[in-house]
């Protein structure tokens, strides 16, 4: 279904003109490309390269004294792309902050026994001292390496995640790799993802992609015999479940799902990923670098899909099943069959609560376009949505997904997150934990649409009905009709009020 | 007398400590009008960030210089300076509290001297805005001396150095990161009810208590206020609460004069009358009725909850102070702490830490000593541990971020002693039911 | 509006209800200088007793006419009187507050007409001493109506029954059983903060939270004291909590005529607000800061705390007026009262619970309908079935024998209706851990 | 080894003068005969039946307006003696009242699936209202029977345990027992344990034994195969798992516990007792009445013995074997000989933070005595001791256990206790939970011994070990080392003070 709505874009074009004219000049002009209005509406999911008009600047610096949302490629790196690899240890190479700090952020489940033979939401680090700065960490790292190889014999390999001060102090972690990945006969990648690279975590994913290529393809022989429905799930996390919501899917239309990047994913399964017949993409932003690659080298076509919400698990599951020919499109069809009712019966139950509802989305990855289709499914409508760490891509693709109007915002402040959120009052916002709070102060239902809020999965037809409910709780729950204080008339006469609005 | 064993391994499993930049934005956040500006990537900030907005279930100033590829090669100064530029203009800030990282620090850069060139050469647009820096590398220390650092350096760069008229009412408060929003606001009350004005630096219970201000606040509202902290030189008496706070207590009294008495820890029956007689012999006042009931209701429930204390083994991990709080406080009650694991090996406080041993480690440190443990008590991250060790879990100190209102927790005083031991005595109660056969 | 669904069951399996006496001799508590009397066998009172104390872990004074074989065959008179009379001589309580059981009732003794006779044939000796009786038969009622008709008793008693001077401070406020000692302080608090004078009926503060009196007492020390309840009829307002109040406030209004309003519930934001604004109507006086500050506190819990509680299942039981009390609360947060079970069915609360039906029954009732709910919400007795169904249990109400602090526990106003949602978020975070699959 | 230590006569007699002095004429007279002291010393566990001068009034009926802590005849009867007999369901028969005070009070371990096979910590009641009252509940206990006959189909009987208005409104409930018993193919005992029957406790227990005499004992043809080691336990109620570790060490010598009253036991347990050879009383209060019927009806000799601390532990053991023969006998040598070392580990380990602390004693059954030389064992002495609900023949074995001087007090009421308490001072105090809060608001360390303050067992070799753990942890917590408050100074001018001696 393709919900019908429009948005207010001389009201959007007067908050963005708002906003900037807090600046001053030069900032303004600078934060003036961040931010914009769709200005046509394409249909959604037809073809992906399309340009669309719904342009911003985006992927540049970010600005000191301005705090925005971002990471850093460390985070890129180990947070995102390497750390939900379950079998090896990832270890946060440096100081002791960064890890720490970022420790069971993200909820990529898996199976295993943690500490035995998966290290997921483990947390290593070398927790470099001072002396390790002066004299350099090499030899620190070694013992480290020796150490783990020793503790966790079961685990099959080992990410050297650098942090800051290692691109300063000019350690050589790749000669410790080479040697200690020999003398252990085991896999030991560097990453060089020091946190002051690049503007976001975004150039993290793409030094974590390069790192699988350079240190993990083609360096063993491999027992793994392939079949001609092999596919490489690319971009899932597995955040709440979704990879397994998602294989599901791919396995009832007849495929097998020979590796999953990287939510419960183990390093054998990226080691044979280049053996599979196509690359299914989840999200493009942090794995399109591997797959262009592998197209590139092993020839292995890939292509995106989107898996939230009915109207684009079907064109997905078509898209797909036309790579493999009529058998697989038969039974995608009956699959589809399938799970209509099931569909019915979540829109039914949750379109009279949350049609005509608005949304105002900001996320990272692939999310600020691809759950928009999701809320049209349950006839909600989305008045603006941003990416943390976008490229013109990201840009380019969301064209597809938002209606004529639509407020764009890329790596937005606080400030105009704010700002943007007071004009339109949203029925509810999905962004990250740093925006949660704010926004509920200010009165508004809010879901984590990072981590879904401890909550998913958010993907497949198990997901969307999960999804719905969680929409309608947050956006129905009967605390947002708030009482005014009940000394509201004496509020001239003294502080307090119920909330700010 | 604890004997303090250092690291043993080089690697940090499941890591105790967070790192020191950390625990100077965290100090910041309790003056008035501050933004703690993190001076290193923007990664550090917004993960640094995220944790402290998931360990407080609040929104969270706190900025960032965002060094990049390019500020890394030529250095911070400029980021730096446009950063504070930028944070004065667009907030009005009273208070920019700079913590490094990493990244600076491995460069050996000369941050004290840049923040006074920026001071010096843009003195006219910071007018109103007080600039102080700490320097916390994360490769040294963890939150005591982050803490600890930040309240040192706002002492040294607010407090009027000289000598002056003392209020015989006023008095100051140093509090260890330790206490709580609701342990501040007590102390305060406490304080009030013997008739003393007392200052709070830091003062966390303004912005991190959960209250929703009237108008949007880019800075943290609440806290410390700078015209308090200039004018600590006029108070009468200092109350420094953990070790970890002598340093600044000590630099106040270098400049000022004023004395401090230091309390190790305000858990605990003895601990808290002590420092009631402190607050009597300073106020002289006679202690007031519902001071005298809370400690009546405390030895009441130490009577109930010793026979659920008493001869439990508690493995416990914490940063110095906090450590020394809690053993200190179980040993009274009959405890026995059969493993301590600490961040950082320097402080004076684990000495005192009523174990044999005090490791400097990590959590698979504690995870290894801990399996014939009656109860663990550490921070949210010891929960993996408990787990696999089915071992109930006692969650302390930072991050919390699993479990709601821990910042409306009292622990210190007669009546957050009081709690501690409800809550000891029911984690020990849900955990060894009175049957435990099956039934 | 509930629909009320009788008992089906003969045999009660897992009661949920505790008898009448014991609510009448609870409410006596909150008395000062009191002696609750049980009126029947030694054993009801033995029981009685061993359960309170194992409920407040405290001394609690609690007495009995040790009705034995003998006096069941002749009538109760003699050994009531004799119980008065020893009880004077040795303890000179101010109040005994007669309760009845089951086997003087079920003889249909005129126990009324016996202590109507005791008072006059002993008026000399008993100078100093009021004799007050509620008819508490065991097969009849339970906590609510018990604790109702000894508040109403003792109003009828002592209370002077003429119109008289109003002082516009002072109100008075009746509060029902389920409120704990931690409630009613603050309560008292919050009416003072307004510039109020509350006489506080029962007031369980004083003697049962868990201070230490300095000399040896046999009867209560705290509670209401009878000079208060004397000049109820001077208070400007009465401000009765829970159903079940209704009948002692309207008693004290034919008495007096002093009016009353009635608040179901004290918990949750709504039912605050309201009971704020008559406080602030009553007293002419603005909102004092710190209460504001507590309702921005509960709103931003609110807004953290929904998440956790929205769409859950609970099965609830209790007495009428706390079973509506929680059970609106959790609605107003976004859960689904699923099961919902009480002890009697004539209370007025229970078609304003928010549920499809209630029913009178007991915890095996629960028990059947509770195996998909997300929470059990009951009493300590419901740990067996909370555990047989693998659903957490939070504990509200009497007995809880197996939790310390219970009674340090705030559930009202804007504070106490925080403090639940942490409590709630709490058990559920603990729970439903973020990561289920196994680890 | 038997501890050599003087109590102090002359105190002992002035406290109880001292108490007596506060009463009237009339109740003085009337108490002074329930408050004595041990007047000479004999050797314990020798001659069972030798006569004291340890001599009380006792089983004396209660004072109204006096509470002291006597329960009644249903507390005796549905308390101690028919509850924990685990796959029967106890009907608290009359209101609610008495079974929901109770609930849970005792902790009669057992195993079993509880709601399908057993039922202890179970709580039945006929829960009778006013109708009942005015009408009879014969009709309504029928009705209960026959849903719990449908309710739990694995429930191998029914008890009635009549609450006081039963006994007063003429149910024949004897008359509905044998018809339900026919009905329903299973035992059901009515018990006639009003609580207004006899002056404690003590009555329900002989009631109840005569209830299985009357409706357990020859009612069914039993297959049970009978050996020449076969005994009974008789009165362990297993609480905290104490009948466990007496049966593991009777089984080590070689005989076959084949019934165990009643804690963790089975209706068939019971059922089968007349074919033991021998009976071996734990309880002699609660159950020395069935016992003296199975010596008179079955010829089965009964014997006391007392498992509490080792030196009362061989000597049971030596007196248990003597009646079995040589073989026995020096299997048992073998096994006493076998726990010396684990003995002495306790006794080196606790005696030197015990020896010389006295101890002041009030319990019922069999406690008061048993007791006693555990506390010697680790060279604790016994000040004071007394029986809630004991009777003439427990206060003349009490002579054998306690040295001269040793204050004795029946049925004592608080102020009575509290009087001794404070007068002595002693380092431990070990009776109840209406006793805990005020003795240890004195600032004396307590322990409960009824219930073992939730841990146990205290029999056997094992129980000692604990039990001295127990004891030490109370007296030896530091928090009995409590300050006085620091405003003590001004104490005069505002009330308040640390604890109150």
């Amino acid at each position: 279904m393709s919900l019908k709505y429009d948005n207010d874009s001389d009201f959007h074009a007067k908050l963005i003109a708002d906003v900037l004219s807090q600046y001053p000049g030069k900032a303004a002009k600078r934060r003036s490309k961040h931010l914009s209005l769709a200005t046509s509406e394409k249909d959604a999911g037809e073809d992906p390269n399309a340009i669309s008009e719904c342009e911003v600047k985006s992927n540049i610096k970010s600005v000191p004294g301005v705090m925005t949302i971002r990471g850093c490629a460390y985070a890129g790196s180990k947070g995102v792309v390497w750390g939900p690899i379950k079998d090896m240890i990832h270890i946060s190479h440096g100081p002791v902050g960064c890890g720490q700090y970022s420790w069971s952020q993200r909820r990529n489940y898996y199976v295993g026994l943690t500490g035995i033979d998966t290290f997921v939401t483990m947390q290593f680090t070398s927790d470099f001292q001072e002396k390790d700065i002066v004299f350099g960490g090499d030899k620190k790292l070694e013992k480290v390496i020796d150490e783990i190889a020793e503790l966790f014999p079961l685990s099959n390999g080992i990410s050297l995640q650098s942090e800051c001060p290692i691109g300063l102090i000019g350690d050589d972690i790749e000669a410790v790799a080479r040697k200690k990945a020999k003398e252990h006969t085991t896999t030991v990648v560097p990453v060089r993802c020091e946190g002051f690279r690049g503007v976001s975590q975004s150039l993290g994913h793409h030094i974590a992609n390069d790192a699988i290529r350079d240190w993990v393809f083609d360096k063993k022989d491999l027992e793994f015999e392939p079949g001609p429905y092999d596919v490489n799930v690319i971009g899932d996390y597995n955040i709440g479940g979704d990879a397994w919501a998602s294989r599901i899917l791919l396995e009832e239309i007849g495929l097998r799902v020979v590796g999953n990047w990287s939510g419960d994913a183990t390093l054998a399964e990226v080691e044979r990923a280049p053996r599979a017949t196509l690359n299914l993409i989840h999200c493009y932003r942090s794995m399109n670098y591997i797959s262009r690659h592998m197209e590139e080298k092993y020839a292995i076509p890939w292509m995106e899909y989107n898996f939230f919400g009915p109207f684009q698990i079907e064109a997905s599951l078509r898209n797909i099943a036309k790579h493999f020919g009529p058998e697989i499109e038969d039974r995608t069809e009956t699959v589809i069959a399938k799970y209509r009712p099931f569909v019915s019966a979540v829109v039914d139950k949750y379109w009279p609560r949350l049609s005509g509802k608005r949304v105002m989305l900001y996320i990272g990855g692939l999310r600020p376009r691809h759950v928009i289709t999701a809320y049209e499914d349950l006839g909600m409508e989305i008045v603006g949505t941003g990416y943390e760490f976008g490229h013109g891509d990201d840009y380019q693709r969301t064209g597809h997904y938002v209606k004529e109007g639509t407020l764009i915002y890329d790596d937005v402040t606080s400030y105009e997150l704010e700002k943007f959120i007071e004009g339109i009052r949203p029925d509810l916002v999905g962004s990250g934990i740093k925006e949660k709070y704010p926004v509920q102060k200010m009165g508004i239902p809010f879901r984590q649409m990072h981590s879904w809020d401890y909550s998913g999965p958010y993907h497949g037809y198990d997901g969307f009905s999960i999804f719905a409910r969680d929409m309608d709780m947050a956006i129905n729950n009967p605390v947002w009709g708030l009482y005014d204080a009940p000394w509201k008339n004496d509020r001239a006469s003294a502080g307090g009020s119920s909330m700010r609005t | 007398m604890a004997r303090v064993v250092s690291q043993t391994k080089s690697a940090a499993v499941n890591p105790l400590k967070s790192s020191q930049p950390l625990g100077a934005a965290f100090a910041f956040l309790g003056v008035d009008g501050a933004i703690p500006l993190l001076h290193g990537s923007q990664g550090c900030t917004s993960f640094a960030l995220a944790l402290l907005v998931r360990h407080f279930n609040e929104a969270i100033p706190l900025q960032t210089t965002a060094m990049n590829e390019a500020a890394i090669i030529v250095g911070g100064a400029d980021r730096l300076e446009e950063a504070i530029l930028s944070l004065k203009a667009r907030t009005r800030p009273r208070l920019i509290g700079i913590c490094t990282t990493a990244s600076v620090e491995a460069r050996d850069e000369d941050v004290a001297g840049d923040v006074e060139n920026i001071k010096r050469k843009r003195a006219i647009e910071l007018v109103g805005t007080e600039v102080v820096l700490a320097n916390t590398p994360d490769f040294d220390g963890a939150i005591e001396e982050g803490w600890s650092k930040a309240v040192t350096a706002v002492i040294e760069a607010i407090a009027r150095p000289d000598k002056q008229y003392r209020n015989p009412r006023k008095i100051a408060i140093l509090p260890g990161w330790n206490l709580t929003v609701a342990d501040i606001e007590h102390l305060r009350e406490t304080a009030v009810s013997f008739g003393l004005d007392p200052v709070i630096l830091p003062d966390v219970s303004g912005a991190l208590d959960g209250s929703i201000p009237e108008e949007w606040m880019p800075t943290t509202y609440g806290g410390t206020k700078l015209e308090e902290i200039r004018d600590l030189g006029a108070t009468m008496q200092c109350i420094a609460i953990g070790e970890h706070m002598r340093r600044p207590a000590e630099a106040l009294q270098r400049l000022t004069g004023v004395p401090y008495v230091l309390f190790r820890s305000l858990t605990g029956l003895e601990n808290v009358d002590r420092f009631i007689r402190v607050l009597a012999a300073v106020s002289c006042k006679q202690t007031p009725l519902n001071v005298r009931r809370n400690r009546m209701q405390l030895q009441d429930t130490m009577l109930d909850g010793h026979f659920h204390m008493a001869g439990k083994k508690i493995a416990i991990a914490s940063e110095p102070d906090q450590l020394f709080q809690f053993s200190d406080f179980f040993t009274a009650m009959g405890a026995e702490i059969a493993a301590a694991v600490t961040t950082t090996g320097t402080s004076k406080a684990l000495e005192m830490v009523p174990a044999k041993t005090v490791k400097v480690g990590d959590l698979s440190d504690l995870e290894s000593l801990a399996a014939t443990a009656d109860l663990i008590v550490t921070h949210s991250h010891g929960r993996e541990a408990a787990r696999r060790l089915g071992v109930p879990l006692m969650r302390v100190g930072f991050p919390m971020f699993d479990r709601f209102g821990s910042q409306h927790k009292l622990t210190i005083l007669y009546r957050g002693t009081r709690d501690v031991i409800f809550d000891f005595a029911n984690i020990i109660q849900a955990n060894h039911p009175p049957n435990p056969w099956p039934t």
